[in-house]
């Protein structure tokens, strides 16, 4: 339970100014999601490019862990094939359900490795991955909407 | 019954497991110890279900999910937990298709009424005559509200479920099959996993009333052919206030919401809200903690002793009752009359002794059966009985307490004079 | 804070309270001792609640009602005694009009469900902005079966219920005012009887949520007005798993069954069923029996101390507790400012720290708040606020765990930087 | 808990061969009480002639304890004025309610007085009530109905 270990400089600093924070034009897919027991909220647009992730943006309200996270979380994903940017995924959350005892990558989580103390903190964990579902679900149904396209 | 008895076998150490319950070495009025054949009705619990519910309130306690203190955190655990050794015990695919409720009868009413509500008039509901009153009047409560049509397979004259117009019963008309594995009233089995198939040819949903089926064989709803499942903590060795309702995931995630409050909600405005995923979505309040806590202890304890065991042992004993009971003069068993396919309850008639009377007399001398219709009444009407005494069994019941039943017996019927 | 100090005065022998609360005596990382602050969201339990739910199961246990024998017998009258013991603590006229639910939010939605039957298109419901999610979603979802509007009274700048537009609120359309006593988040206490007299005049219903008030003062439901009140037996010092529903008898004789199944019937036909008077009308399935042992066990706890003491020891401390937040940088508290009113919760906001890093913050420090909406968003958005912190007290609160709590809100700020 | 305090010899007169049992015509109320618990069930008419019982006739299913009762309240309310009737009830309620505490009275309870042992097994209160219940609901209605009678 140290707190040092949970709020790293590099989380304060994405929280102060969270990067590709603000809804830009275009994008394929909006979703909002909700932290339902905490109330932290999240609207993410994606923008993809055939199977390549072209814009995340995003405005939310929620603490730093969860701000951060997210604008981490854009960071890592943008520019990416969606198959990497799900992959980065399943390494962060590996690292959350850790409860400590896994070694982040750096290679993949880049300042992702600074939820590392995160995992000590059960309650803070779904912070961590709020940006990240958003993420998800409206890769998921650009893609689907893609596919439409495509078999129309 | 001194032949039947040198040729009882339990692959359960019944001493050990019986110092787990303390009550069981309770004395009642009289000096007389507690024979306790009750547990259809409610199982006793172990001192390890009882200690982990204590050490939750003295140690862990507070409220879950929403609070993200220390204590909060270990709560939530604590019963997210219980969640956890549940899906297991019933071979749940997924964690999230466990839904705590606080009694069977309200997860079948959650059933009822979120698969009721897609219900319209010319639906057809299918239960049976053999059903616990919870498996029949949320039905026809949920057919009153849609105009839909409550149907019931008939009982045979030996106990068994009537399948000879199940071509009548199960049509495209068929939206919801819901039966009772194990009959709480006749000890019956019923074959669900072949009633699912034809229910599931014809679209109809299956639910399944598996309150007496959990506590005594091992389970496995990824095999069985149901779609939803409920069952209740009290009798499976554990806590009072807390049931479950299993659902295959993407079912649960289609129905909508049951009760409405804290912790099953996503938004929520004065102009209206959005709902949580399963199996949050059905689980508005605070949940049972302790309970889940407690229900994860009884699981555990049952599985660390093995559900395969007592299964054979609930049959021994059963067989070994069936047998015993069989020796008492005027006595009329319910239902199947011997131990293929039947759980671990027996009820009977004795002719000239009403039944309330034959389990007063028998618990003067400690015994403790069940008189009246066991919640299923119209199992009874088919049998033009108004009510009988059950004797049911669990993994702590020993041969020698069915000899002290059967000779108990003898004295009601020496009692009252009809012998 | 050695001025506020010196004033505090409490009826209450804490130290002797504390010592039936042994998870007060816990150490957390760090070596912390806990500072428990999140009353409001559950309450600790006493030895002596935790003992009565132990002793009944290893010695009292069956089912009730429905078993006839000895154990049978206790347990009915350990049920039934439970019934009795909350029936006295809130001054109900009647034992019979005591139904016990899984929680404070079944007991609501019981009563939406139950008072839902008979709305139509046209009526209307009336509740706050100030509610619990748990007393507006079933309303919401009531509104949506029937067609009846939902509307709501406002919360003024100061966290009162808004009363200036009662008279258009509460016309011959309203057949329901459902309204929390205490709210959880704001701490506010509202006139319950003053608006139930307004409510009563056009001839509406009166549903209280006194899941907040029950826990704090004392309360007479024969002389508040309210028609039906719901509370939850995990914040009184109770065991999770129970709540209750208080009607009016003649209001719930007159009011249709909710949940389907075994004890709240009369008769069961396969072709149609009658039911029970109340409460078993409204107690389906096997109730929460060592619950409700243990809620008995709890509401002679807080007998045994004097609720009118526990009163006053809340009153001082929340007096203490504004005064101490009051002298934090950045600090903006919700709802009322002063304690005349207020109820034992008060939430927050720290300038420049989110809620949840405050928890965080404060936890690592041993000391429980809870972060986010508590349930209660419709009033965090009448403020603009997503979440606030929130501090809550009950009678095992010291003026010592203020102080660490105000030197915990200094060492946020000093971490966060806002200093 | 001795089973011949609860097994009378009187009790067991009056199950074999229960008093005004099999429903008579003619008759002003007929109700069907049931012990839910156990499913006794009683079906019982009540004449009234002005305040006065004139008749009480009943058909049950139900133990022993059960039909004893409604054969002996029968026998205690017929010929009696409704008032002394539920007076003799309040009695009979009292000494079931008292765990054997409580002293009968011969003079009013008469044959009722062998159900002072019934009181000691509270599981079996219920089914010597349950015949006094229907009495009671019965004779009600049936007094509301000449009310309206009068009234008219
Ligand atoms: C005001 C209020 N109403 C209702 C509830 C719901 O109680 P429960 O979660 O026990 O159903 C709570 C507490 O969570 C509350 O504070
Ligand atoms: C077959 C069956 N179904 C449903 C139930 C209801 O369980 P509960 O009373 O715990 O809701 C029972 C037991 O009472 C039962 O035996």
């Amino acid at each position: 339970m140290q707190l040092d270990n949970l709020y790293q400089e590099i989380i304060l600093d994405h929280y102060r100014s969270p990067h590709h924070a603000g809804l830009a034009d275009p994008y394929d897919v909006e979703v909002h999601h909700v932290n339902p027991s905490c109330g932290d909220e999240v609207t993410l647009r994606v923008e993809l490019d055939g199977d390549t992730v072209k814009g995340v943006t995003h405005s939310s309200v929620g603490c730093s862990i969860s701000q951060a996270a997210t604008s981490v979380m854009s960071d890592l994903v943008i520019g990416k094939p969606v198959s990497e940017g799900m992959a980065t995924y399943e390494k962060f959350l590996e690292l959350m359900q850790g409860r400590g005892n896994v070694e982040p990558d750096e290679e993949v989580l880049e300042d992702g490795v600074a939820f590392a103390g995160v995992a000590q903190f059960p309650a803070r964990v779904k912070c961590a991955l709020l940006g990240w579902s958003a993420w998800r679900d409206a890769t998921a149904q650009a893609l689907a909407a893609n596919e439409g396209v495509k078999n129309a | 019954m001194t032949d039947a008895r040198t040729t009882f076998s339990s692959p359960l150490d019944l001493q050990s497991v019986r110092a787990d319950f303390p009550i069981l070495s309770r004395e009642l009025a009289g000096g007389f110890p507690l024979v306790y054949l009750d547990s259809a009705n409610s199982s006793q619990k172990p001192r390890q279900v009882v200690q982990a519910i204590e050490d939750h309130y003295l140690k862990h306690n507070a409220n879950v999910a929403r609070a993200m203190h220390q204590l909060g955190a270990e709560a939530t655990a604590a019963y997210e937990g219980g969640r956890d050794k549940v899906a297991a015990f019933i071979g749940a695919p997924s964690r999230d298709e466990i839904v705590f409720t606080k009694n069977a009868s309200e997860a079948l009413n959650l059933a009822a009424h979120t698969l009721g509500a897609s219900l319209k008039p010319g639906d057809v509901v299918v239960v049976s005559e053999m059903e616990h009153h919870s498996n029949i009047v949320p039905w026809q409560l949920a057919c009153e509200r849609t105009g839909a049509t409550l149907k019931w397979f008939g009982v045979t004259e030996d106990g068994r479920l009537d399948l000879s117009n199940i071509d009548e019963l199960l049509t495209e008309q068929t939206k919801v099959v819901a039966l009772t594995w194990v009959s709480n009233a006749l000890g019956t089995i019923n074959p669900i996993s072949d009633i699912a198939a034809k229910a599931h040819a014809v679209g109809a949903t299956v639910v399944v009333d598996a309150s007496q089926a959990v506590p005594q064989f091992p389970v496995d709803v990824s095999t069985l052919g149901a779609d939803l499942l409920a069952f209740t903590g009290h009798k499976v060795v554990g806590p009072t206030g807390i049931g479950v309702l299993w659902g295959r995931y993407d079912l649960l995630a289609s129905l909508p919401p049951f009760l409405g409050g804290g912790e099953m909600i996503e938004i929520v405005r004065m102009t209206g809200s959005t709902y949580a995923a399963p199996p949050a979505r059905f689980e508005a309040g605070t949940p049972p903690i302790a309970q889940a806590v407690g229900l994860g202890a009884a699981v555990d304890y049952l599985s660390g002793i093995g559900m395969d065991k007592i299964a054979a042992h609930e049959h021994a004993i059963v067989e070994y009752a069936l047998e015993g009971l069989k020796t008492v003069p005027g006595l009329k068993i319910l239902g199947p009359q011997d131990a293929t396919d039947h759980g671990g309850a027996i009820s009977f008639a004795l002719d000239g002794v009403h039944p309330h009377d034959v389990s007063t007399v028998l618990d003067t001398r400690g015994i403790a059966v069940r008189a009246g219709h066991h919640c299923a009444r119209p199992v009874h009407e088919r049998f033009g009985m108004q009510s009988s005494t059950r004797a049911s069994f669990y993994l702590y019941t020993t041969p020698e307490e069915i000899e002290a039943l059967v000779d108990g017996l003898g004295f009601v019927r020496k009692y009252f004079k009809v012998d």
